[in-house]
């Protein structure tokens, strides 16, 4: 049955990963790339990583995808895109080339002996619960750095899609600059 | 002491710093105030460690590790000893003067500020060349030196260039070209030594070399010895290497004074004195110097006799008293060398000075037959020249007298009465030229005044400045026994055999004598006035040493001339078509391997990206080839 | 029955995919698509290592990938607007001033 | 129910933290004091930025060696403590170029000065963990600020800058993390020391060494790419050309000895395993990277861009001394770095000093070698002290990057890797050329226009900026020995 599922699941985001790489269709290539991510918290499930799982859905699915589509509206991108390809062969020797390692690499017996979990799951825990036991304490740390980074991206995002973007006092002569207060 | 140290050392270069930050701005007298103060201070310090050197001992720094990389290791460091703090207190203290000098006599030039970033400079170099403990620091300095002596001969660079008939140096740059080329030639022979060195002791401390020096192979001590002794030939203008010297009074007269008289040139007798347990291993090598400085006494001299460029004389009697440091060395009278070094260097700078002040007076004419009885003009000028020129020629009681003597007594001990003689001939010579300019520059009839000049003496403070000099000029030679006592902690004693101090009153007198016969010959000849002898000045012997022998002409047909046709050839032939070529191949291959990787950078970050990718996959890829091998 | 490599052979793949499109895609929006993809190719390779070893670093490796991805989108939909409000354009064929 | 956890504060090790919480605070700060009080003058935040730099850097002095907090995420060994220094005195010659007298649009933003701060929050966590989470997690934040900070300058070229660097930024993100993917499923383990253990026992298992090697080369994109390595380093020219000049400079010295860290870090713990692949690999990549940087530079017309590739030069230069893993290979790194950061620094803050608003001599540039012609006899001073710095790049005695050259090359020698400081010796002579065109153009070629190329960008803080480069480059001679004393100490402490 979870070999069924998984062949599944692998078949079809692999073909909607491919929709979203090659359609010129912006439209086409989100809602794959969604479907795509929803279908990969499935694996997640199968996996058992619950809480990552529900994560994905909640920040990729909903949220990032969310963004995507704001964005998509403010680009006006309903139509096709139009892109020049020079060289397509390159880009499939690239990707076939990397898949094909990736491949080889991972057909590695793996799996081994000398490998020990450092941070197995407690007994009787549920997934979410014992996620929070080591993210709470092991990764407690990146876990706050995360949160700094996540303000950064704000800050960032506000300030870059800003209206005071929309004059450059960098490439203005100074004497016809706006009089504003910080800059004196 | 160790404060003193770098007082001494690092005064001049802080001096050379402070004017160079005004190089660019008009002439400004508190570069030259300055840099004099930073000079009389480094002059203080060095008095206050020859004191210390003298009560104590040598005082050794150690900066610190300056090169260690792999197994080599130079400490960076410098060492205080007899011989160093003497040369540093010279050297400062005449710079002092020169320095003090200078701020009346670049009054008027533009350049003032760069005048005293470059002398500092220059003191800087020379301080870090007697200073250093080591051969390569020694090496830095020697070439700062160089540098300093070229931007200061050249300082002049904008005159044009002339013909040698009207000048013989041409003009101040190609003299300052000709004396960089000739140190170089020199010093390239100086760094082989140091390599050499470097190659057979794997040190180049001056402790550890000449410690090495008896454990070694006397065939190499000898090749060390002869490259070692090229670098010294090129700095204090040995023939062959001569020509410079004389060239190089193109520069401003206080660099004559400093550089070319005193400290730049005296480089090579000190670095004989230093490396004296080398040369006392390796005599052949030592009397070939002895008879070469001999040679050079008495061949520039001879040129002196006849020249009337007022600079050029006193060059080539630099030349000539170079030659007789040289033959006390060699003849391994080390500290009667350096006696001569220092008792020179005062009465040196001072003539120089002095003949300064007649150049300012006469609006730089320099030729001496053009002047006459200036002494009503300029008493004090004439006044210390006087006291110079009888320095020079080794009248008692002055300080000339008792080093030149004492070469002498060496020669005399030493049973070279060849050398001897020769020395003793050019005594003579010496008096007779230097008065010889002497009266006809101050004694005799007014012969500028139909030619328009109005002489006026300098001003008083450089007069003032001047009187150490001439002070030391007189009393130096008083000192000869402490001298002895202090330098010879260091230096090997040089007793007179039983021989020679038995006749030593004789040899005075016969010394003496030939002085006083050159002064009285030229007295007899110019004192009352310059009368020109149509049949001498055209005879060959005159006009060959007028001539210089005909050497600059002579490196001229010899090397310059052909070698300029071999260029041509060179060039047309061999360079444009096959030198030429390999540049310009290999220059245009690096430029068209920079345009063709140019191509790399589209600007298109999608290119980036692919290449990015694909640097990826080859690096990915090779995995599994380098995973096959293992 | 499925393996961990399986699943790691999926991640390749993906990541592969992922690749393509970033070497592909000339509309900046439709390459941070792909990006993406890589993203999601490494988190589904983190939770079946943690899976399969019963070991939970994995997933907390794809819970900080996924944080980090989202800052991303922040910060380059800030950058893509910018662009577009400047330039009326999106497509990286029209930023190619710097070159050479 | 599950049994509570109790964590005992002191384990913690907070300490170990302080720095960053300290950088985080002073960003959280600035962002307070703007809320509360608007158009206030960026001297103040400039101010407060250095003095949040200082206590940081008081704390980080204060940083006993070889210690581990936070549940040993947070690592303090001497790469760590000179990682951390030279972050904070490369930052704090930096924020002060904030205050020219022209104005550009980054310093209008208080957020600029915070975004600066969590920038070297995260560099600092990334140097301090050998964790690879959080050295991602710092990296991101470092680097997601850097992006912002550049397009902030808000000019044509910036957006380009700011476009290039993140979207291939991104990618390398994609390559880091697949390349920990792959580590972290053979070894089960996110941290390097543990890594090290089970790699160590794992390496002979057959058919193993293409995951392992594989792992570390996919990390070798990622940080070739942030340290500009060939063929990943295509970026470096078009975003400093893009980016302002301060920033510029502080992206040729920052982000790369951060980066540089880690390669320590990684790099080193595979060579230490004995997998020749990797350093052969990374050998040949700061080979290639030295001399085609060198060839593109030779090209250029812009001394902005010069710059750019010679600092993708000097980069690969001191990567073939990472790959050489010895102590003193990795001492001398540090050394160099820390020569590299005044002088060019100190020659990005003249470029910047020089800047104009438009661009007056060139339809592109805004540096290009016409507009230094005969800066000699305009700027006097000014063209010395570039002459300086360039002759300091060159490897001229007895300015600082000399020692720098001479010890990495000898750390070289010393490896047995000959032939290898023969190729960095014949590229430091490739890079006279471009270095003296400048000098040449500075010194021999008649002034272009004399009313343009006032100076006018320059300002007493600029000036002291540039007062302390000159003076670190000049007095090198006298530091160095200390210096690389200290270095090796802190080094050799901690067993790189």
């Amino acid at each position: 049955m979870i070999t069924f599922a998984f062949y599944l699941f692998a078949v079809l985001i692999t073909g909607l990963f491919l929709v979203t790489v090659m359609s010129k269709n912006v439209l086409y290539a989100m809602t794959s790339l969604a479907a795509g991510m929803v279908l990969i918290s499935g694996l997640f499930f199968i996996l058992g990583a619950d809480f990552l799982g529900v994560v994905q859905l909640i920040v990729y699915v909903g949220a990032v995808m969310a963004v995507y589509a704001f964005a998509m509206m403010f680009f006006d991108l309903s139509r096709d895109v139009e892109e020049r390809h020079d060289k397509p062969w390159l880009i499939f020797l690239l990707g076939g080339g990397i898949a094909l390692t990736l491949v080889v690499m991972f057909a590695a017996p793996i799996m081994g002996e000398a490998v020990h979990a450092l941070y197995p799951p407690v007994a009787g825990a549920t997934n979410p619960q014992a996620v929070g036991l080591v993210l709470f304490t092991k990764y407690l740390l990146p876990f706050e750095v995360a949160s700094v980074m996540l303000l950064v991206a704000m800050i960032a995002g506000i300030i870059l899609a800003g209206k005071k973007m929309e004059i450059s006092l960098s490439a203005m002569d100074e004497d016809i600059l706006p009089d504003t207060k910080e800059n004196a | 002491m160790e404060n003193y140290v770098y007082i001494a050392l690092f005064a001049p270069l802080a001096g050379s710093l402070f004017a160079a930050l005004f190089s660019q701005r008009p002439k400004a007298l508190v570069t030259g105030v300055v840099t004099s103060t930073l000079l009389f201070i480094s002059f203080v310090a060095s008095v206050i460690l020859l004191n210390h050197v003298h009560h104590e001992g040598a005082v050794h720094v150690t900066l610190m590790d300056w090169i260690s990389a792999g197994d080599m290791s130079i400490p960076f460091g410098f060492n205080i000893d007899q011989v160093t703090a003497v040369m540093m207190t010279v050297v400062t203290l005449v710079s002092t003067v020169v320095h003090v000098y200078s701020n009346g006599y670049m009054d008027h030039d533009k350049s003032f500020n760069r005048f005293f970033s470059y002398l500092s400079a220059f003191v800087f170099s020379m301080m870090v060349l007697v200073m250093s403990d080591n051969f390569l620091g020694l090496f830095i300095g020697w070439e700062g030196v160089g540098v300093c002596s070229w931007l200061l001969i050249g300082f002049w660079y904008h005159k044009a260039d002339v013909t040698r008939d009207v000048n013989p140096s041409i003009s101040p740059s190609w003299a300052a070209n000709e004396a960089f080329i000739m140190n170089r030639i020199a010093d390239l022979g100086m760094l082989v030594g140091i390599f050499l060195i470097y190659w057979n002791i794997g040190s180049l401390q001056y402790a550890d070399v000449f410690a090495a020096v008896p454990s070694m192979n006397h065939g190499m001590l000898v090749t060390i010895g002869i490259f070692l002794f090229i670098g010294a030939m090129g700095k204090s203008a040995q023939f062959p290497l001569h020509t410079w010297l004389a060239d190089a009074m193109e520069g401003p007269t206080p660099v004559s004074a400093l550089i070319h008289a005193a400290t730049m040139v005296t480089a090579g007798v000190y670095l004989v004195i230093r490396a004296n347990p080398l040369y006392s291993a390796i005599p052949e090598v030592s009397y070939f110097i002895a008879v070469l400085g001999t040679f050079v006494a008495i061949f520039a001299a001879s040129m002196a006799l006849v020249n009337r460029d007022l600079k050029r004389i006193i060059a080539y009697s630099t030349l000539s008293q170079l030659g007789y440091m040289f033959a006390a060395a060699g003849l391994g009278a080390y500290w009667v060398a350096l006696f001569h070094l220092a008792a020179h260097a005062f009465f040196k700078a001072l003539l120089f000075l002095g003949a300064g002040n007649v150049m300012h007076a006469m609006d730089d004419e320099l030729d001496i037959f053009k002047m006459g009885g200036l002494k009503k003009a300029m008493r004090w000028t004439y006044l210390y020249m006087g006291l110079a020129s009888l320095a020079l020629a080794g009248i008692w009681p002055l300080a000339g007298f008792f080093s030149k003597d004492t070469i002498l007594e060496a020669a005399f001990n030493e049973h070279t009465y060849g050398i001897w003689l020769v020395l003793w001939f050019t005594a003579g010579l010496t008096a007779f030229y230097s008065f010889r300019q002497v009266f006809l520059t101050f004694a005799g009839d007014e012969r500028y005044k139909p030619l328009g000049f109005h002489p006026h003496e300098v001003q008083k403070y450089v007069l003032w400045a001047l009187s150490p000099l001439a002070i030391l000029a007189v009393i130096f030679g008083w000192f000869k026994e402490p001298f002895m006592e202090f330098v010879t902690q260091f230096l090997p004693a040089y007793e007179m055999s039983e021989h020679t101090e038995h006749n030593v009153v004789i040899l005075t007198v016969v010394t003496t004598a030939i002085a006083l016969g050159g002064i009285i010959f030229a007295w007899m000849r110019y004192y009352k006035g310059l009368k020109r002898d149509e049949k001498v000045e055209q005879s060959l012997p005159y006009r060959i040493l007028l001539n210089q022998y005909y050497i600059p002409i002579l490196y001229e047909r010899v090397f310059s001339k052909p070698y300029a046709a071999l260029s041509k050839v060179f060039w047309e032939d061999v360079d444009q078509q096959v030198v030429d070529a390999t540049v310009d191949g290999i220059a245009s291959v690096i430029q068209e391997s920079g345009d063709s990787s140019r191509k790399i950078q589209t600007g298109n970050l999608s290119d980036y990206l692919k290449l990015m990718s694909g640097g990826a996959l080859v690096l990915v890829a090779l995995v599994l080839f380098a995973a096959m091998q293992n | 029955m499925i393996t961990l490599n399986h699943y790691l052979i999926l991640s390749g793949l993906l990541f592969a995919i992922g690749l393509v499109g970033v070497v592909r895609r000339k509309n900046l929006l439709m390459l941070f698509f792909a990006t993406e993809i890589m993203l999601n190719a490494a988190n589904l390779a983190f939770a079946a290592t943690s899976s399969y070893y019963h070991d939970l670093t994995g997933q907390m490796f794809a819970f900080f990938i996924i944080a980090v991805a989202a800052s991303e989108v922040a910060v380059g939909l800030g950058l893509l607007i910018l662009l577009y409000k400047k330039y009326g354009s999106i497509n990286l064929d029209d930023f190619t001033i710097m070159k050479g | 129910m599950l049994a509570p956890i109790s964590v005992n504060l002191a384990s913690l090790n907070f300490i170990t933290l302080s720095p960053m919480l300290i950088a985080i605070a002073g960003a959280l700060g600035i962002l307070i004091i703007d809320l509360v009080k608007k158009d206030l003058d960026k001297t103040l935040y400039v101010i407060l930025t250095i003095l949040v730099l200082f206590v940081d850097m008081g704390a980080t002095l204060g940083l006993t060696l070889n210690e581990r907090g936070f549940f040993n995420v947070v690592m303090i060994d001497g790469v760590t403590i000179l990682g951390e220094l030279l972050i904070l005195i490369a930052s704090m010659l930096f924020i002060p170029l904030a205050l020219t007298s022209k104005r550009f649009h980054e310093y209008s933003y208080p957020e600029y000065f915070a975004l600066f701060l969590f920038m070297i929050a995260g560099f600092q966590f990334m140097v301090a963990s050998d964790n690879l989470i959080m050295i991602f997690v710092g990296l991101e934040t470092a680097s997601l600020a850097l992006y912002t900070m550049i397009a902030l300058h808000n000019t044509v070229g910036s957006h380009e800058a700011a476009i290039k660097y993140f979207t291939m930024g991104a990618l390398a993100a994609g390559f880091f993390v697949m390349g920990s993917a792959v580590i972290y499923a053979v070894t089960g383990s996110v941290e390097l020391y543990d890594i090290a253990k089970v790699l160590q026992e794992r390496m002979g298992e057959p058919g193993m060494m293409v995951p392992i090697i594989g792992g570390a080369m996919m990390l070798i994109v990622a940080i070739g790419f942030k340290v500009s390595l060939f063929p990943f380093h295509t970026w470096t020219p078009d975003v400093y050309e893009g980016a302002a000049a301060p920033m510029a400079g502080y992206m040729s010295i920052v982000p790369k000895i951060a980066m540089m860290i880690v390669a320590i870090r990684v790099l080193g713990m595979y060579i230490d395993l004995g997998v020749e692949t990797v350093r052969n690999v990374v050998i040949a990549m700061a080979v290639i990277t030295m001399t085609l940087s060198n060839m593109m530079a030779l090209v250029q017309d812009d001394v902005k861009r010069m710059l750019a590739y010679s600092s993708i030069s000097h980069a690969g230069f001191v990567m073939a001394a990472i790959a050489l893993d010895t102590t003193k290979a990795n001492s001398s790194i540090f050394l160099y770095y820390t020569l590299f950061l005044f002088t060019n620094l100190g020659a990005f803050t003249l470029l910047w000093i020089s800047r104009h608003k438009d661009k007056t001599h060139h339809a592109r540039y805004h540096h290009p070698y016409v507009k230094f012609a005969g800066m000699i006899h305009i700027e006097p001073v000014a063209a010395v002290i570039m002459a300086i710095f360039m002759l300091s790049l060159t490897g001229v005695p007895p300015f600082s990057l000399f020692w720098g050259k001479m010890y990495v090359i000898s750390a070289t020698v010393d490896a047995g890797y000959i032939w290898l400081a023969i190729i960095m010796g014949l590229n430091s002579a490739i890079a006279a050329y471009y270095y003296l065109k400048l000098i040449v153009y500075m010194f021999l070629m008649p002034a272009a226009s004399k009313a343009r190329t006032v100076y006018n960008n320059r300002s007493l803080a600029l000036e002291i900026v540039i007062g302390i480069a000159v003076f670190a480059t000049v007095a090198s001679i006298f530091y160095v020995q200390p210096l690389m004393h200290y270095i090796t100490y802190l080094i050799g402490a901690s067993g790189y």
